[in-house]
């Protein structure tokens, strides 16, 4: 394969999922809404996700699945673990997201709000 | 001013981000050939047909070599739905009904008649989860999205909290009681190799694991919809007038 | 079957699993079977630290797979000694908070099942040798606080909640990434196999790497700058869930964070940082906390201003200095929780928690006040109590680097602490009556609670000796790394 | 072939950067949710074409269906747009 090519799609995948934390990073940072807040969240836990799965990645390689017929296929399969591990990190972070979205109705039922410059009863 | 700092921030995060991972080229091979079994995860590739007689590799990494990480992550699923009954907790008087738009017909009768194929579907992915790709958590979070389904498309859907209560413990307490097993007869937590492994690639191989991952599907099946019906059926404000003189 | 480091997890999660069911069957289940696993809790510690006597550590693998390929759990003397405090810290909670009913109108149930979660998660924490492992105990602990957080149906509990979360959810992320970025370069996630190729890894990867845990663990062992969830967690969370935030959430912080820093990662050149962020902390702190009228908000801030002590001492990284760090983290589990489960029934009715209202509060309350002024000489580190050695003994270890500017910091900063404390006592023993509190008669399960608490501190401060061999097999057992690795990479299976 | 799929790779990962800055840019919050969906979507593709069937169908289920439904359930019980306040769910369109 070219090289050149093959740089491309390096900076490609993980430029975009270096892309996507930062995006979501300054959502989380910048932004007023708590809505847009925990978009922000779910954004930066979709490109964590990313470079997991794509670290494991090999040219021309199979799943890790030994289906009937390709038995032995293991020296072309990907890297299994990554892939395990973001299973367990996508569960969580529902979890998560799921807590906060919470919150954020709690918050709206006190305050008839969901802007956090109007909010700020505590100090930040 | 703030953004201005928040950009530097983010500069200076991604570049370093960048500067690290262009020296991980994509698409390298870096376990090395299985047989070495330098990596944990070549070691995975080499030794799951022999040992575990699982075709899926993920699944025998999610459910037996790293079981324990399972464990907890249906443990945080768990308490999040905890959390949220009690973060979301009213009063029995202050039980509402929920408000929606009545949905229309077609709606109702299609998803009546998607429910049991998609009920149908996500067992089948997770009793197939030790051959195929998919397993506990990709069939519980199917089996969630047809309860979603009817609840979305009834007012009057209720999912029965006791159902969700019993079908939650007591996949929990079955994985678990599973590997108190292994200690109870000698061996470690979680250990696999006391039941029957099986022939590789047909539906009861595997030992303990598809055992473990059905569980795991009901558990997570019966925790997402328990999530989502607190969620949805959290008070509709009508106007919260309240708010000014709080403050 | 043979008590192992596993029971500690597993326990828990059955109990948690079944008390749903269990509190159908009868009410009070859901109180009682909890207690039940803190009991057992302690059970375990005593019998595994017994055992440790005869061998250096217990390594225990799980799911039949030795150490690099599977998951195993390390029970060392220093992660025996975290442990055992925190099984002790959750049972005294547990006893406080037994009376616990209804809150407000919530049953209890799962208040006593994320409790029981909260103090579980941490004990994964540190009994783990894995590091994607701790993420997933990490994030167990971080749910069940959150969800204590906002556990009040007031309004300020949802915002300390969601404020706690964004900090915490930003600090997974990163330690994810130091996780992904780690695991491309190694190849592997075990702990102790870590540490063997780390030299395999360029340096300034290791640099970017470093950067990412120490920050992300420092979010939850509250390091400046990041420790602003930490104030409004306290004081918005249940009374005696402040307790465990301050006694047993912030160890496992600070044990995720010295398990990378002293196993995975050669402590040259990282110990500066340390000392620096440290002190920092505790200044800033320490400032904060000087001019705060919130009496929960400023003993959250005193607690922040401890871990960095805890954080300089662990800096420093001799071995006298971390002898004074375990002391030191001994004595905050021990005062902490008692000075926060005394505050909780002096400001029991009040509103704005401040700490104006606490006046006269003596003749009301004349128990949890002394139980207070104690725990606030204790803290400052007055002789005839425990916080007086382990603070003589943190001064010593920092003579001994010869580090003099260091001591004058931490003896101005206690001048800072002695005030601040003095003046809530002045407050409270003060002649003119004029709180328009009602007071709340203690229950006799936290008056126990306390006591046990009172005379653990005077016993230790007049016997030190008693705990000081413990500690340092504790402190050994963690400067001796070598001894760690080989002993969880050579660990053969039970059969 | 190689070429086709690599080509493929470059495009959705450029798909992905453009739907999450229109989600965080979107006014409408329900936009918003709906463009997380669909960068879930796009990456559940990307997952699958880098070999990890499993993970696909997890972030299908998950991250496409059950978080963007938990999303709208929010919205729908708080404000639509970013710029209210105290108005309620989708009940009330913007002028």
């Amino acid at each position: 394969m070219d090289f050149d090519f093959q740089n491309i799609v390096t900076i490609s995948v993980y430029g975009s999922a270096i892309a996507l934390i930062l995006i979501g990073i300054y959502a989380v940072l910048i932004k007023k809404h708590l809505i847009k807040i925990v978009i922000g969240m779910s954004l930066v836990d979709a490109g964590l996700h990313l470079l997991f799965v794509a670290i494991g990645y090999i040219n021309n390689g199979t799943a890790p699945i030994f289906s009937p017929g390709y038995e032995d296929a293991a020296t072309n399969m990907v890297d299994p673990v990554p892939q395990a591990l973001v299973l367990t990190a996508i569960v969580i972070g529902f979890a998560v997201t799921a807590v906060a979205l919470s919150l954020v109705i709690r918050l709206y039922k006190h305050h008839g709000t969901v802007r956090i410059d109007e909010i700020k009863s505590l100090k930040w | 001013m703030k953004k201005f700092f928040v950009i530097a921030l983010l500069a200076i995060l991604g570049f370093y981000l960048t500067i690290a991972f262009l020296q991980i080229p994509f698409g390298q091979n870096r376990l090395g050939q299985p047989q070495d079994e330098a990596t944990v995860g070549a070691y995975y590739l080499n030794n799951t047909k022999e040992k575990s007689a699982v075709s899926n590799v993920v699944t025998a990494i999610v459910v037996n070599y790293r079981g324990f990480d399972t464990l907890g992550e249906v443990t945080v699923l768990f308490l999040a739905s905890t959390g949220l009954a009690s973060i979301l907790y009213r009063r029995k008087e202050e039980e509402v009904e929920r408000i929606n738009k009545p949905s229309s017909s077609l709606l109702q009768t299609g998803s009546k008649f998607l429910f049991p194929l998609v009920v149908l579907l996500g067992i089948y992915v997770f009793i197939h989860g030790h051959l195929t790709p998919g397993g506990g958590f990709q069939g519980g979070a199917i089996i969630a999205t047809g309860f979603l389904l009817m609840l979305i498309a009834y007012q009057k859907y209720h999912v029965s909290h006791s159902m969700l209560t019993w079908v939650e413990s007591l996949a929990g307490v079955l994985f678990v009681s599973i590997g108190l097993w292994g200690l109870i007869t000698g061996g470690t937590f979680l250990e696999n190799s006391y039941f029957p492994k099986g022939v590789l690639n047909s539906l009861i191989s595997g030992g303990a694991i598809p055992i473990i991952y059905i569980a795991v599907g009901f558990k997570v099946a019966a925790e997402l919809t328990g999530v989502l019906d607190i969620l949805l059926n959290t008070k509709e404000e009508k106007s919260v007038p309240s708010n000014q003189n709080e403050k | 079957m043979n008590i192992s480091p596993v029971h500690y997890i597993a326990l828990p999660l059955l109990a948690a699993f079944l008390i749903p069911l269990l509190s159908k069957l009868h009410k009070e289940l859901a109180r009682i079977v909890p207690g039940l696993v803190f009991l057992y809790f302690l059970v375990i510690s005593v019998v595994l630290m017994q055992r440790l006597e005869t061998q250096p550590m217990i390594s225990e693998v799980i799911a039949g797979w030795s150490a690099p390929w599977g998951i195993n759990l390390v029970f060392t003397p220093f992660s025996g000694f975290l442990v055992s405090l925190m099984s002790f810290i959750g049972f005294l909670v547990w006893v406080y908070s037994y009376h616990f009913k209804k809150i407000d109108y919530m049953p209890a149930q799962k208040y006593f099942i994320l409790l029981m979660m909260l103090v579980t998660g941490s004990i994964g924490i540190v009994l783990t040798g894995d590091i994607f492992n701790l993420f997933v105990f990490l994030e167990i602990v971080a749910i069940s606080a959150y969800s204590l957080t906002a556990f009040y149906p007031g309004r300020d509990g949802a915002e300390a909640a969601f404020k706690y979360l964004l900090v915490g959810s930003f600090a997974s992320a990163l330690i994810l990434l130091a996780i992904v970025i780690l695991y491309t370069q190694t190849g592997t996630l075990n702990m102790a196999d870590l540490a063997v190729k780390m030299h395999e890894v360029p340096h300034y990867l290791k640099v970017i790497i470093f950067v990412l845990f120490l920050v992300g663990f420092g979010i939850e062992a509250e390091m400046f700058p990041l420790n602003g969830w930490a104030p409004d967690a306290y004081s918005q969370a249940p009374g005696p869930i402040g307790a465990v935030f301050a006694g047993i959430v912030v160890k496992g912080g600070i044990y995720a964070l010295v398990r990378v820093v002293y196993t995975i990662f050669d402590l040259s050149g990282v110990g500066t940082i340390l000392i620096a962020l440290g002190l920092v902390t505790m200044i800033i702190a320490e400032l904060a906390a000087l001019r705060q009228d919130n009496l929960k908000r400023m003993l959250a801030y005193s607690s922040i201003g401890q871990m960095g002590v805890v954080l300089i001492a662990f800096g420093i990284g001799t071995d006298t200095a971390i002898f004074a760090a375990l002391f030191l983290m001994l004595n905050h589990a021990l005062i902490k929780s008692m000075l926060f489960f005394s505050a909780s029934y002096l400001l029991y009715n009040s509103t704005t928690k401040t700490i104006k209202e606490l006046t006269g509060m003596a003749k009301h309350l004349p128990f949890v006040s002394f139980i207070f002024a104690l725990g606030a000489f204790a803290i400052v580190g007055l002789p005839p109590f425990s916080g007086f050695w382990s603070k003589l003994y943190f001064l010593m270890a920092a003579a001994d680097a010869q580090m003099v500017l260091l001591i004058i910091t931490v003896l101005s900063v206690s001048v800072i602490e002695i005030i601040y404390y003095f003046r809530v006592i002045g407050k409270i023993y003060s002649k003119d009556e004029t709180s328009e509190l009602e007071p709340k008669k203690p229950t006799i399960n936290s008056v126990l609670v306390m006591t046990v608490l009172g005379a653990l501190i005077i016993i230790i401060g007049v016997y030190p000796d008693l705990v000081t061999d413990w500690i340092h097999h504790a402190s050994d057992a963690l400067v001796n790394k070598s001894n760690y690795i080989q002993n969880v990479l050579t660990e053969n299976l039970p059969r | 072939m190689i070429y086709v799929y690599t080509g493929a790779i470059v495009l959705l990962a450029m798909l992905l950067v453009y739907v999450a800055l229109y989600a965080i840019r979107q006014k409408d919050l329900l936009y918003a949710v709906i463009a997380t969906g669909v960068v879930s979507l796009i990456l559940s593709i990307v997952f699958l074409m880098l070999q990890a069937p499993d993970v696909a169908l997890t972030e299908a289920a998950i991250g496409i269906a059950l978080t963007t439904i938990a999303f709208v359930i929010t919205i729908r019980n708080t404000a639509r747009y970013e710029n209210d306040n105290a108005q309620s769910g989708f009940n009330n369109k913007k002028e």
